[in-house]
């Protein structure tokens, strides 16, 4: 029960979110994607949902992003929007 | 033994699914006989579960049968709950998964050879999906179950070694994805007011809170859900590619059923979970979505008659058929709710044996454009008696199936004063006259050139296989004995279901 | 179509943020979901289940039907991209060349065929091959086991702390991945090949559905371990704590080796060739 | 308010002052290569510092389980001192292979 | 009152992730994103800790942050990699 | 009385279907047509003595919806019509064979598959104890015989099927279908009975409206401005426009409104708000137009077309006069109009079979060398024009009697002038094919009757039509227990 | 001031939700980029999780694991009354585990179908791609 942390964190959360989706680059966008999902998971720590932080932990920083990555790997990092 | 019918129902698919996957890296001969087996295990266990529905007594427990999970009580726990609503689509899915399997096995082994095991895998997991978010009682369950059959369904849609097939699975992710959110989302807000997640024990607790806003949410929200997962009407872009350019061993499969069962899941949350007292009564939503669905039938028909083939055709009749289910179902009375459940059976099965008989041809024609028809009822006439039979139901010629069902949507709407959704049928039913009757002008006439006076320029007969024509022909048959039933399904098994809610 | 998405965004969005104006205030503990079923599975999940950990009593038995389909989830996600990526067959390039580690010597093989016997002494290259990055080799060999080694920590001690088999699972998998990053993603096969972590991705749903299924041979209802109190001998609450632990164990595997098939479908587009 | 209170409160702070030159770094040097400096030193720098206090103020009620949750966080620095090393080693060989050059004093700032 | 004090050290802490995420998002490469990104992920370890000893439950925080310390390294890995396997910096 | 007997009728031609698909050689095909026919007419036959005796049989197939099972009901106005048409489906079927086997047609399994269909329907409709069964028999019979109509897979067959598909099929759902659903919600039933059941349910305007949306809706019975189908559905075999579109289809589609007139409105409602005269006038209206444009026709199978449209509107204007002889003549004249016009298809068909003329221009001087064919053709003439030794006279006779008791002297006036009309068109062909000079017959000496198959069956209708002068039983019996039942005197 | 506080604090979860929600909605809706509307479900589905667990959070409740002695391990040992109040709601975190996991497998899934679509078509741009079907 961190409301102070939680409100700052909440904003960073949506900042990364706008950045991700926004940027223009898809290998970036992936990147920014796996600091959203830091920021989820420190947000679901703070919310006490330890089990959640600990999967998200783990997906987002172990698999999803790589998933993206090697999507854009095998893709192309070109995108117009 | 009986009373682990539920259980068996998914379990058993469940587990011949993980054995297929095993078998497809083992012995690839192996997958058909397993998946057979399995389904049919589900075939037997749905059947007998409407045989025990049917003979509950209503007034002893609600004519449910239950089954809890792990053992645990519902609110706590899983439960199933099985009345003859869901016993109903349970047979229907079941028994439709099961002729489809067999109907296609030829194509599939041609098709897909090399990835036969992952195939078949997928197949009986999307059918488990299916099952269990009819059979499922609690709200999340049903969400995950959802994703089940989504995810399978991307699969197999994009795997049609069509050019524009994975294009049209990707854009079925998003939607499916955010329809599937959508749906999630209105759990929680159900959730978040009631502090439950088991339909019943939601129904229990929501009376009281009927002028909460957050409740007015959920609804809304848990509808646009299942509405985008249905392909309502102004949801519906991503429907037609999807299911055009899936393998015909998928669209066969999939277009009856998807669609089907998220109508059911859209009439389980009116009438059960949110109760028609607050669907029509506190909310004054129900005559704009019947004329949202008045739009979805007409425009439906309307790009019908615009599709450059065979299945884009079909696929825009669903879109229109999904207007039927809907408006009837928001009709707000007895005869529309009913004409919408008995259209949920009789769609799945016209739907199943049309898309059948294509699949039929493009595995003999190796087409479904409208010049690969030509001249195709010498050529097939056993798939075309099942084409025109399903054509004929679809329609609404009776005494086909799908004559009854429009029967009473059309006197729903006639009951309920709303004479745009009666005008949409019969309007939507002379399209889909002229519709079919195109197809079967193509095939009847032959190629072009033949213009003297005796008739075409002789075409010899090729049948596709005959484990291919005869489940086409059953389901054809299928519609007439349904259709001449029809009272029978009523009286008993649906009639029951809107009597126990409080509507009339 | 950016139009059109404003407007659709705009409108949901004042939609649902008029709608929060009834919600009970964040962090209510009187509000409707702390109050009507959670506070059962604080107060008794321990005594029924034996597991301290509520999420995981929860998520293994109370709710365990979930878990067995979350788990088939991830087992469909992949088998789909196998269905959809996987190229069958050999690779398209007929000739290869090996190079012995120690001595430097290069070996043509056509048509691909594997070295038979010592085929760690050689590696491959081609015109796929990657950089050779001792560093990086280097760490990673040596955080690998103890990555591997966490993961299997977290699967057993689910019950008591955070994680449990979709966690370890999801590390077991990663320390794969980071194996295939590192060094190639035909090394991480060796270790793991496709056949292997196909059936083992099956065989972990197996063993969650199978101890379901065991259940309901011995009578009771699906999953309901309670019913393997008469196989291994203890009380039921016992039961039920070792059956989560069976299950978890199964989550693990499933997701292990499901995400390792993802990864090595969609980083090789299918030909299982040149990971990432 | 005791001894081991303020020696964790001093090197917390000292790890937050690492974590706010890494921070500034990163924002504010010129290109690239100079801003994995930062990155690459004082984050690892600030991390030690400040799971060091944690695990020590961890330490205070002492018992076999806090000294066994003391040893994960230092495990945690051990990882991070394998780990982040190696991460920035690999950026910079990234870096180089996509042929970015360092910067040179006058140039513009990237 | 070390709690306050953690508190504040990690409101401190996310606002320095926030100069870091300044970076991350207009970072002109992408390896100074991936700069970004890797400074925040040292930092949210750091913070996971410092949770659970707010929370006084750091005994289940800890393998937390334990598996983000393990794992965060490897989507940097992965992202490096992209450009070692000759694919340029700008476009293809 | 609860009877099997029905559905029997029904189903025999039905089952028989399979077996001509199946059958190897085109004379088993045909034994077996045959069979199923005679059988039908001996199923058909077996029930007259009950019906003549007041009893009605029925039998209920399945409950389908409540108040409108699929069920089967045997009254006098069914019975004729069924009669009517099992016995000439034996006819025709011995024509057929001589038509198709002289013209070497291809597709002749399909053909007799249909045209059983066709017939079972027919007889499904006659049966019919509701709203619904009948609709259903309609559709189906609407559908099968389409590749009847179509038979010969052409250009012109394509463009007419179309029209046959677009008028048949657009009216019944677009119009009659909703009609009966209104009916449904109305009354909550659907079953017919002699007293009508729409009595009371509804204001008038709503009555009016169902009244158009049925007589208009059962396009099958040609009323204008729903009679572009008939002409154009000429194209099919001659023996498909003899029994379908001189007897089965056509008066399937007057059926349909005689019954709907009668079993579902009452004819004390339609006197009650006026509605009979506006059948009337519509009819009226219909008859002298059809008989216009009749006489301009040259193709004989398009004149045929228009007279049947004129005749057919005999029936529903008979009905709507409210009038118990009125109802009568309408009523045996469905009976007497087949066998004339069945007689006069026939002709055309086995004088194109001998000559492949078609046009009536054409055919100067025919009757020398077709004397019986065109004997035939003259019978069924006069039948059709009113005029005795023919049973027309009969009908025409008792419809006159109905205008007058129904104190509408418009409509008689109405009927002499299409009788006029009438004998202007029909007797200049037999003027021409008997007595014009010998120099201007076009045919050559080796033009000679058409093959026994072809010739037998039109004798035999023209002799019908002359002996029902004489002896109109049963059909003249039924026709009175129609008027009696309907009108509850 | 801090009334305002409080309520602020009591809505902003969800106004946050709200609008991460959104963000995800628009990058699906409006973007063309196959990869970016990826990217924007995956945004999409957080926000939804990010819903539930607002919903379970509880004020002056600790984490929903249940204190028990060092031994660890039996359940002999534990405390023998346990308050609702003192652990937070674990229901939530149990349905966005599913969720979390859920949320992965689609992304493996939508990314393999890119993949998909990138090797047919060679672009990722929706309106290339459609024409380039067109075209063909």
């Amino acid at each position: 029960m961190l409301w102070q942390l939680d409100l700052v964190i909440l904003t960073l959360v949506v900042a990364t979110a706008i950045g991700a989706v926004a940027i223009k680059d898809l290998l970036g966008s992936a990147i920014l994607f796996g600091a959203y999902s830091f920021m989820m998971c420190l947000l679901w720590a703070i919310m006490g949902a330890v089990d959640v932080a600990f999967t998200e932990a783990s997906v987002g920083a172990g698999v999803s992003t790589v998933f993206f990555v090697a999507a854009v790997f095998r893709t192309t990092r070109r995108t117009k929007d | 033994m009986s009373s682990q019918y539920p259980g068996l129902l998914i379990i058993v698919p469940l587990l011949s699914a993980l054995l297929i996957s095993v078998a497809g890296w083992v012995n690839k001969r192996l997958c058909f006989p397993i998946a057979v087996v399995g389904l049919s295990v589900a075939l037997y266990a749905s059947i007998g579960l409407l045989l025990r529905v049917l003979a509950a007594d209503p007034a002893l427990d609600g004519g449910v049968v239950l089954y809890r999970l792990g053992g645990w009580d519902p609110p706590w726990g899983i439960a199933y709950y099985v009345d003859r609503l869901n016993a109903l689509v349970l047979v229907v899915v079941s028994v439709s998964a099961l002729l489809n399997l067999i109907a296609t096995k030829n194509d599939v082994r041609e098709s897909f050879s090399t990835k036969i095991g992952a195939f078949y895998t997928l197949y009986i997991l999307l059918v488990t999906g299916l099952l269990g978010i009819t059979v499922t009682g609690d709200a999340f369950n049903l969400y995950v179950l959802l994703e089940i059959t989504a995810l399978t369904g991307y699969g197999l849609i994009a795997m049609g070694g069509e050019y524009r097939a994975p294009l049209a699975s990707l854009n079925y992710v998003y939607m499916g994805t955010i329809g599937a959110c959508f749906y999630l989302l209105g759990v929680g807000y159900l959730y978040m007011i009631t502090g439950s997640l088991n339909m019943a024990d939601i129904a229990s607790i929501l009376p009281g809170l009927y002028d909460s806003k957050v409740v007015l949410a959920a609804f809304v929200i848990c509808m646009v859900g299942v509405w985008l997962k249905m392909g309502f009407f102004p949801l519906h872009a991503w429907l037609p590619n999807a299911y055009t350019y899936a393998p015909s061993a998928v669209s066969s499969l999939i277009a009856p059923l998807m669609t089907k069962v998220m109508i059911y899941v859209m009439i389980r949350l009116m009438l059960t979970v949110f109760t028609p007292e607050f669907t029509f009564s506190v909310l004054a939503l129900q005559t704009s979505v019947v004329w949202l669905a008045v739009i979805a039938i007409v425009m439906g028909s309307i790009l019908a008659l615009g599709a450059p083939d065979v299945k884009k055709m079909l696929t825009y009749i669903i879109v229109a058929e999904v207007g039927y289910m809907v408006g009837g179902a928001w009709l707000g009375n007895r005869a529309g709710m009913t004409g919408s459940i008995l259209h949920i059976a009789n769609d799945a099965l016209m739907t199943l044996c049309v898309f059948l008989a294509v699949g039929n041809v493009v595995y003999r024609v190796k087409g479904y454009g409208f010049d690969d028809l030509r001249g195709i009822f010498v050529k097939m006439p056993f798939t075309m008696i099942g084409f025109v039979a399903g054509a004929f139901s679809i329609i609404g010629v009776p005494p086909t199936c799908g004559f009854f069902s429009k029967w009473y949507l059309i006197s729903g709407g006639i009951e309920a004063g709303h004479y745009g959704f009666v005008a949409a049928l019969v309007f939507s039913s002379l399209i889909n006259a002229v519709l079919f009757f195109k197809l079967i002008e193509v095939g009847y006439y032959g190629s072009e050139d033949a213009h003297h006076h005796h008739g075409t320029t002789p075409v010899s007969m090729a049948e596709a296989p005959v484990s291919m024509v005869v489940p086409l022909l059953i389901v054809a048959g299928g519609l007439i004995a349904v259709g001449l039933y029809t009272g029978d399904i009523v009286a008993r098994i649906i009639d029951p279901v809107i009597a126990q809610t409080i509507m009339d | 179509m950016k139009f059109l998405g404003i407007i659709v965004v705009v409108i949901t969005g004042a939609l649902l943020v008029y709608t929060t104006g009834d919600f009970p205030s964040w962090s209510d503990p009187a509000s409707p979901a702390s109050t009507h079923v959670s506070p059962h599975y604080i107060e008794k999940g321990m005594h029924e289940t034996a597991a301290p950990n509520i999420v995981t009593a929860v998520l293994a038995d109370y709710r365990g039907f979930d878990t067995l389909f979350e788990t088939t989830v991830v087992f469909c996600a992949g088998v789909v991209c196998f269905f959809l990526l996987r190229i069958p067959g050999r690779s398209p390039f007929t000739e290869c060349q090996y190079r012995h580690k120690a001595t430097g010597i290069t070996v043509r093989v056509k048509h691909d065929r594997k070295m038979s016997g010592s085929f760690g002494e050689f590696e491959r290259i081609d015109t796929l091959w990657t950089p050779h990055d001792l560093i990086i080799q280097t760490a990673c060999r040596i955080l690998i086991p103890f990555i591997q080694l966490f993961a299997l920590y977290v699967i057993a001690h689910g019950h008591h702390s955070p994680g449990g088999g979709f966690q370890g699972g999801v590390i077991l998998g990663a320390s794969i991945i980071l194996l295939a990053i590192s060094h190639d993603l035909r090394t991480a096969l060796d270790r793991l090949g496709e056949k292997a972590h196909a059936i083992l991705c099956s065989v972990g749903v197996l063993v969650y559905a199978g101890t379901g299924a065991v259940c309901m041979v011995l009578g009771f209802n699906f999953l309901d371990y309670g019913a393997l109190a008469r196989i291994l001998h203890v009380d039921p609450v016992m039961a039920r704590s070792h059956g989560i632990l069976v299950v978890e164990v199964g989550v693990g595997l499933a997701v292990m080796a499901a995400l390792i098939w993802i990864y090595s479908n969609v980083s090789s587009r299918g030909n299982y060739d040149e990971g990432l | 308010m005791d001894i081991v209170d303020i020696a964790v409160a001093v090197m917390v702070v000292c790890g937050l002052i690492f974590f706010t030159g890494g921070a500034v770094g990163i924002l504010r040097f010129p290109d690239f290569y100079s801003r994995l400096h930062p990155a690459g030193k004082l984050d690892t720098g600030g991390s030690f510092f400040m799971l060091g206090a944690l695990a020590l103020f961890n330490l205070e009620a002492f018992s076999l389980q806090t000294l066994l949750v003391s040893l994960k966080i230092l495990l945690i620095v051990v990882f991070v001192f394998l780990s982040s090393p190696t991460a920035i080693h690999g950026i910079v060989d990234a870096g180089v292979r996509a042929g970015l050059s360092p910067w040179t004093k006058g140039e513009k700032r990237r | 009152m070390m709690d306050r004090f953690f508190l504040y050290c990690a409101i401190y802490l996310s606002f320095l992730m926030l100069l870091s995420l300044y970076r991350a998002i207009l970072g002109p490469t992408v390896l100074d994103r991936l700069i970004g990104a890797n400074a925040i992920g040292s930092k949210t370890a750091v913070l996971l800790i410092l949770i659970g000893l707010i929370y006084h439950r750091v005994d289940m925080f800890v393998d937390i942050a334990l598996a983000y310390a393990m794992l965060n390294f490897i989507a940097v890995l992965a992202a490096s990699r992209y450009f070692q396997k000759r694919k340029g910096l700008f476009g293809e | 009385m609860i009877s099997i007997k029905p559905l029997l009728a029904v189903l025999v031609s039905l089952l028989v279907v399979p077996i001509l698909v199946s059958s190897r050689t085109p004379n088993v095909r045909e034994a077996w047509t045959f069979a199923a026919a005679s059988a039908k007419f001996l199923i058909v036959v077996s029930m007259v003595p009950a019906v003549l005796r007041g009893e009605q049989l029925v039998y209920t197939v399945a409950q389908v919806i409540p108040g409108a099972p699929i069920a089967f009901r045997v009254d006098p106005l069914g019975m004729l019509f069924a009669l009517v048409a099992s016995s000439l489906w034996i006819v025709t079927t011995a024509y057929s064979i001589g038509y198709m086997r002289g013209l070497g047609e291809h597709g002749q399994t399909r053909y007799f598959c249909f045209f059983a269909i066709a017939l079972s329907s027919t007889i499904g409709v006659a049966f019919s104890a509701n709203l619904l069964t009948l609709y259903l028999f309609y559709e189906i019979l609407s559908l099968a015989t389409y590749p009847l109509v179509t038979h010969h897979q052409d250009a012109e067959a394509r463009v007419s099927g179309r029209k046959y598909l677009v008028y048949i099929l657009g009216t019944s759902i677009g119009l009659v279908l909703p009609a009966m659903l209104i009916c449904y919600h109305l009354s909550g039933t659907l079953a017919f009975s002699d007293q009508g059941f729409l009595a009371g349910t509804g204001p008038p305007q709503l009555m009016t409206i169902l009244l158009f949306m049925f007589v208009f809706g059962f396009a099958k019975a040609a009323i204008l401005p729903f009679h572009g189908w008939l002409p154009a559905a000429m194209v099919a075999p001659t023996p498909v426009s003899a029994l379908l579109h001189a007897v089965a289809v056509v008066k399937v589609g007057v059926f349909s409104i005689v019954r709907v007139l009668t079993g579902v409105f009452g004819i004390e409602l339609l006197s009650w708000l006026n509605l009979g005269t506006i059948v009337c006038v519509i009819a009226s209206c219909t008859i002298l137009i059809a008989s216009l444009i009749a006489l301009s026709q040259d193709n004989l199978k398009r004149l045929l077309a228009f007279s049947t449209i004129g005749q057919l509107s005999y029936i529903i204007l008979g009905v709507g006069l409210l009038s118990p002889k009125g109802i009568t003549g309408g009523v045996l004249h469905i009976a007497m109009h087949a066998f004339g016009k069945i007689t006069l298809f026939f002709c055309a068909g086995a004088i194109f079979v001998a000559t492949g003329k078609r046009n009536i221009s054409e055919m100067v001087g025919i009757g020398r060398r077709m004397p019986v064919t065109m004997t035939a053709f003259f019978i069924g003439a006069l039948s059709i024009t009113g005029l005795p030794p023919a049973g027309g006279f009969l009908s025409k006779w008792y419809l006159g009697l109905g205008t007058l008791q129904a104190d509408q002297i418009t409509m008689l006036v109405v009927l002499l002038v299409s009788s006029l009309l009438n004998a202007a068109y029909f007797m200049p062909i037999v003027y021409r094919a008997f007595f014009c000079p010998a120099e201007m017959a076009m045919f050559e000496n080796r033009v000679q009757e058409a093959p026994a198959f072809c010739v037998v069956p039109l004798v035999l209708t023209a002799l019908i039509s002359i002996i029902l002068l004489f002896y109109p039983e049963p059909f003249f019996s039924l026709a009175r227990l129609v008027a009696q039942g309907v009108t509850g005197g | 001031m801090s009334e305002i506080i409080s309520s602020v604090v009591a809505h902003y979860n969800y106004w946050i939700y709200i609008a991460l929600m959104m963000i995800g909605l628009y990058a699906v809706i409006g973007k063309k980029n196959l990869i970016k509307k990826i990217i924007g479900v995956n945004i999409f589905q957080t926000a939804i999780i990010l819903f539930y667990v607002s919903i379970g959070a509880k004020k002056g409740a600790t984490i929903p694991i249940i204190h028990h002695g060092p031994g660890g391990g039996h359940h002999e040992t534990t405390a023998s009354v346990i308050e609702a109040s003192q652990y937070m709601n674990p229901l939530p975190h149990v349905l966005m585990l599913t969720a979390i996991v859920v949320a992965v497998a689609t992304l493996g899934v939508a990314l393999a179908l890119a993949i998909k679509v990138y090797n047919q078509y060679g672009t990722l741009e929706e309106d290339e791609i459609l024409s380039r079907i067109r075209v063909r």
